[in-house]
């Protein structure tokens, strides 16, 4: 058990494709984490749902090959650097074809902090992240407030629910042109000027969803809060709905 | 293959030679060498060196890279301990944790770049500590920083500061590594000279322990990581040991640029090199770049290498020997390999997509030999450039205004205006929360960080196990120019409580001494005492220096900083305490006590007296090694028998500081008794404050009796109000003024 | 040849880099400053001869990568 | 007046960025993209209406904030 990929040890491609899980409790469905150059939170992500006893895979960006996976969470982190825009360049790896096939089929594709900026430059979702209005990174707790309940990832939280979850980013202002934005969830109070207080949103499907803050950081009560655990409960569960 | 040893005059970016009265000054001087360090070159070589040898020796032999003014010193240090794994000596300093565990840690200071261009001095700054210790084979998992600038109101300061942290959260963010903690801290003797010091822990397996060595004959050198350019050229003989004065903008073109993307790919590609066991040891290339990477673990192995320069990845065309050597571009490192695993290792490395290319060769007998353009431009004894390096035993002398100093007491006349007293300190940039920096670094990756910044000591669990690793960094400059040694002493007691108060037993230190110009006797005593303090302090303890850091030359036009060592202590804690004690963690109806010496009175060196009058002077307290281990032990004892969920030493503003900060935490409010006000404003050593729920009480009371360390009760928590009280007066602090003085002092500083 | 492509912020979009660099302007005494707005510049080194096709060639580089049509406008200009 | 700033790194100083977006292109298929340095704008609205006085305060203003001395130049272009 006391195995340094534990502490956040590398994805080794060489050791991708590896899968782990703490306890079958759910069926076989997989949930792949997908790794870029850069990614930093797919150990953390792989961590709070094996620990929900999902059977979990992680996925090189230059993978194409998604058979087998049912599910796919686009962690947070820094993919290529963040340079040139954040996402931008991440959206061309090869892997984001197979991703985008899996959304289009109404399989759970959830893109979390980064994640979530690769899903709006992929046009998976509309809009763009743009720098937060005060000009700085901002880590904290935050708390916001579930609105949709239709999503892969909020199915099991009622409308009106408040989570505290830590945010973590510089470029989190969500913004969107196009204004028919499905927002599943908003900031409580208003921390980076994101249009709509929009923390998270969602594609038509309900399918797609991207989220600024990091369920994955508040998983355990000894994180300080548990309030992710519903979150990322809801995609286990709706992964495990698609497969049947 | 021709030989070409003479000394050429291309290549040195210093530009021409000054001319004096005797014609122009020689190309060593300008390069920071002294006459007697040319000479002994020569007299190594047994001929002029050639400019790619004097590049090579001008930053081996900096004071930087050789600590040729502190080596002498350094020895003092106690570096012993069962659970030493790898002492000073090399990249990071490794400690065992028990079942295969090991944790390996450095500090670093990047004070002189910081000061040239903020953002990126800090960043690399980050970056150079990152790479000490996953050249260990470590991956690092948390970042400290410990900042220091001169007061908030003057805007340079203010952009430096906000610079830095940029910086810091900028590369250490992006890198993937969370920042868990540090100091923020300003005095005007930092004005002109800023320190900005990081350390970085990383944790392995004890079969993946890699050293800095460059193995057996026959093995390859592989470059790895980004181009080659002209960076930071004279960076380490220049930027990092030279004072700074009205010419330093003369120097600017020299700045390194950091790149985080690159350092990630590195870091990932190097785990995985030693994952499976393909290299036979790495270094990574700091200051002196390529020099250090190639003589260091020659001379480690007692060997020597043949080196092509052509081979070497570059940014910048017709590159000349010297600059190749000495440039201190960012994120590469050179890995030494067995032949048959060369293919393998370039693999790894394009699967990274990062650069890699061979070098060199690991040859018999000591020489090192280096090629350019298909001519040997330096061939010496590889260790010439280590072992060789010259060592000064500085004059040292106690200075004559000490004495000044210490009879230099503030006559306090009267009890001061608490309640004011009390939002004065918290108003102090200082003191105030520093959650306007700490909020700009991830601070949760990897899941591990279980009591965090805002918090004395760092708590970070390694999952899948019941262990955990406790850190705390200290430094305070103030203590220390007022008593070098004590001050020393007392900062590794108080990182030593830090880390007992999360439950932890202190294990290992490193140290980042920032202090001036060496070349004064003055300063030389300053630093030959604090390392006599932190060693009597680490004796006391049965901790063990395992690493650390030199940075002189911390003045401004001839003023030196104040003397100010950093001190990292490592501990370690298992089973870790579930839930772990927080400060945040106080409730209404808890008992507040405090544990120490009961008649600390001791104003000397306080932020009360700076923050209220202006003063430093006096004598600080001096440390009692057996009442810091009494402090240690039944801290240790409260959190692993779950006795107290929040404890908080008492350091910068004293007991009355120390109480608010829970009470804020917390947001519950506080009643402290007292009985003289020096009591709640003193920060004299090993005392520490906690709540408990009164059910408690008798159990506290038995384990202090069993600790040896006097107890008090002073009040309760409970109300919306920070109150003292003594007979029948109070000063009374409203809960929410106190909140929003604490938490807006720097935000509002800062615009 | 050497091309340069000018990135801009659509105006609709928030610019908090501009909105931010006002500010210091005006606390720096500036007040004859009414808006900034922030752009980025794109050096590129290409090889070709045919100025018509390299710039066909760039503009197809930012309409898939270097430009985000959500957020962002921009223009090439072929320096030659 | 509108008045235009142009940023950019001096030559010497490394740009991680521009190399990333180089690869990026050249993984894309655009490999005659030989290198790329980046770069950025600032678009000023300045009341004023005499050019060269314009001009030199906002000179003034890249020297104490718009640019980094240490590793940046600019260039000031008054467009009126
Ligand atoms: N203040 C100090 N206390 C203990 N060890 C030190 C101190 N300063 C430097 N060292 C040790 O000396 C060795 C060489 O340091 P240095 O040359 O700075 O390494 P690097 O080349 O990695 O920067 C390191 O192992 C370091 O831990
Ligand atoms: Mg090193």
């Amino acid at each position: 058990m006391a195995d340094l990929c534990l502490l956040g040890t590398t994805p080794l491609p060489h050791r991708l494709r590896r899968r782990g899980s703490l306890a079958s409790l759910v069926g076989d469905e997989v949930i792949g984490v997908v790794v870029f150059p850069g990614s930093n939170c797919e150990l953390d992500v792989q961590w709070a749902l094996q620990a929900l006893g999902a059977e979990t895979e992680i996925v090189w960006h230059r993978d194409t090959d998604l058979s087998g996976i049912d599910a796919v969470v686009l962690p947070g982190g820094f993919a290529h650097g963040d340079y040139l825009r954040t996402g931008a360049i991440a959206r061309f790896s090869p892997v984001m074809t197979s991703v985008a096939e899996m959304a289009a089929a109404g399989r759970p594709v959830v893109g979390i902090c980064n994640g979530f900026q690769i899903l709006c430059e992929a046009r998976l979702l509309g809009g763009a992240l743009i720098a937060n209005r005060d000009l700085s990174f901002i880590c904290r707790p935050v708390e916001i407030e579930v609105v949709d309940s239709g999503t892969v990832l909020t199915a099991a939280v009622e409308p009106g629910t408040v989570l505290t979850l830590p945010l973590n980013s510089y470029e989190g202002q969500f913004t969107d042109p196009a204004e028919d934005v499905r927002i599943v969830a908003r900031y409580v109070a208003d921390v980076n000027g994101s249009q709509g207080r929009a923390a998270a949103v969602a594609n038509a499907g309900g399918n797609v969803v991207g989220i600024m803050p990091h369920p994955e950081r508040s998983s355990e009560e000894i994180l300080g809060s548990a309030d992710g655990r519903v979150l990322l409960e809801g995609l286990v569960a709706a992964t495990e709905r698609m497969t049947v | 293959m021709k030989t070409d040893l003479a000394p050429e005059q291309d290549g040195i970016t210093e530009g021409p030679p000054t001319p004096t009265d005797d014609g122009p000054a020689p190309i060593h001087r300008l390069l920071g060498l002294t006459d007697g360090e040319f000479a002994r070159i020569v007299e190594i070589l047994d001929r002029e060196p050639s400019a790619a040898e004097l590049a090579m020796y001008s930053v081996m032999w900096s004071e930087h890279c050789s600590y040729k003014s502190s080596r002498a010193h350094l020895g003092r240090f106690p570096t012993e301990a069962p659970w030493v794994v790898v002492g000073p000596g090399e990249n990071a300093g490794v400690i065992d944790l028990g079942d295969g565990w090991l944790a390996a840690f450095r500090i670093e200071s990047h004070n002189h770049p910081s000061y040239v261009e903020p953002y990126q001095g800090a960043a690399t700054g980050v970056g150079g500590i990152l790479r000490d210790v996953f050249t260990m084979g470590a991956r690092p998992v948390a970042l400290w920083d410990q900042i220091r600038f001169g007061p908030l109101d003057q805007p340079k300061n203010r952009y430096l500061f906000s610079g830095v942290v940029s910086g810091i959260a900028g590369y250490g963010n992006a890198v993937g590594v969370p920042t868990v903690g540090g100091e923020v801290d300003f005095e005007e003797c930092y004005t002109g000279n800023p320190l900005v010091n990081v350390m970085c822990l990383g944790i392995l397996r004890s079969d993946q322990l890699v050293l800095g060595t460059a193995g057996e004959p026959g093995n390859v050198a592989v470059l790895l990581g980004a181009a080659t350019g002209r960076d930071g050229i004279g960076g380490a003989s220049v930027l990092a040991s030279a004072s700074f004065d009205e010419e330093s903008g003369a120097k600017r073109p020299s700045v390194q640029v950091g790149d985080p993307f690159e350092e990630k790919k590195l870091i990932e590609a190097c785990l995985e090199l030693y994952d499976r066991d393909l290299v036979a040891g790495v270094q990574d290339l700091g200051a002196a770049g390529l020099s250090c990477a190639l003589s260091e673990p020659a001379a480690r192995a007692g060997v020597g290498m043949d080196v092509d320069l052509d081979t070497v990845g570059v940014r910048e065309p017709q590159m000349t020997a010297p600059e190749l050597l000495m440039s201190e571009s960012q994120e590469r490192m050179m890995a030494f390999v067995a032949p048959g695993n060369v293919e393998a290792v370039l693999a790894v490395a394009a699967k990274w997509e990062i650069a890699a290319s061979v070098v060199g060769t690991v040859t018999e007998g000591r020489t090192l030999r280096v090629r350019h353009n298909g001519q040997v431009v330096a061939e010496l004894p590889a260790a010439s450039l280590t072992d060789e390096a010259p060592r000064y035993d500085r004059p040292l002398g106690e200075p004559a205004w000490m004495e000044d100093l210490w009879s230099n007491k503030w006559k306090h006349v009267a009890q001061p205006a608490l309640a004011t007293t009390l939002l004065q300190l918290l108003d102090d940039p200082s003191i105030a929360s520093a959650a306007w920096a700490y909020e700009q670094y991830d601070h949760m990756l990897f899941l591990g960080t279980i009591v965090g910044p805002g918090n004395d000591g760092t708590l970070l669990r390694i999952k899948g196990t019941d262990k955990a690793v406790a850190v705390s960094t200290d430094g305070n400059g103030r203590l220390c120019l007022l008593d070098p040694r004590r001050g020393g002493a007392r900062l590794v007691y108080e990182a030593a409580l830090n880390v007992a108060m999360t439950g932890a037993e202190p294990r290992a230190v490193v140290d980042n001494l920032n202090f001036g110009n060496p070349e004064k006797p003055d300063v030389m005593w300053q630093f030959r005492q604090t390392i006599e303090g932190i060693s009597e302090a680490c004796e006391a303890l049965g901790i063990p220096v395992v690493g650390g850091n030199v940075s002189f030359y911390n003045e401004t036009d001839g003023t030196d900083i104040y003397p100010t060592p950093v001190v990292g202590l490592v501990g370690l804690v298992e089973p870790y305490p579930v839930p772990p004690p927080r400060l945040d963690r106080c409730r209404e109806g808890m008992d507040l006590w405090l544990a120490g010496p009961a008649d600390a009175i001791g104003l000397a060196g306080s932020a009360f007296e700076k923050v209220t009058f202006g003063h430093v002077g006096g004598r600080p307290t001096a440390p009692d090694a057996t009442m810091a281990k009494a402090a240690i032990g039944f801290a240790r004892r409260l959190v692993a028998d779950h006795l107290s969920p929040a404890l908080h030493d008492i350091s910068d503003g004293g007991l009355a500081v120390a109480v608010a900060e829970m009470a804020i935490a917390s947001a519950v409010g506080v009643v402290v008794d007292y009985a003289d006000w020096r009591h709640l404003l003193s920060e004299d050593p090993h005392r520490f404050v906690f709540a408990t729920d009164p059910e408690h009480r008798t159990s506290v009371e038995d384990a202090a009796a069993a600790a040896g360390i006097p107890l008090a009760r002073l009040g309760s928590f409970g109300g919306n109000e920070i109150i003292f009280s003594r007979g029948g007066a109070k000063a009374v602090v409203d809960l929410a003024t106190a909140t929003e003085t604490y938490r807006s002092a720097l935000p509002r500083r800062l615009g | 040849m050497k091309v340069t492509v000018h990135i801009e912020r659509r105006a609709v979009i928030a610019d908090p880099e501009g909105a931010m660099i006002a500010r210091s302007l005006a606390d720096l005494g500036y007040d004859e400053v009414t808006a900034v707005r922030t752009g980025r510049t794109l050096h590129l080194e290409v090889e070709g001869d045919d100025v018509e096709s390299v710039e066909k060639r760039v503009i197809d580089m930012c309409d898939r990568l270097l430009a985000n049509p959500v957020i962002e406008d921009y223009r090439v200009e072929v320096d030659q």
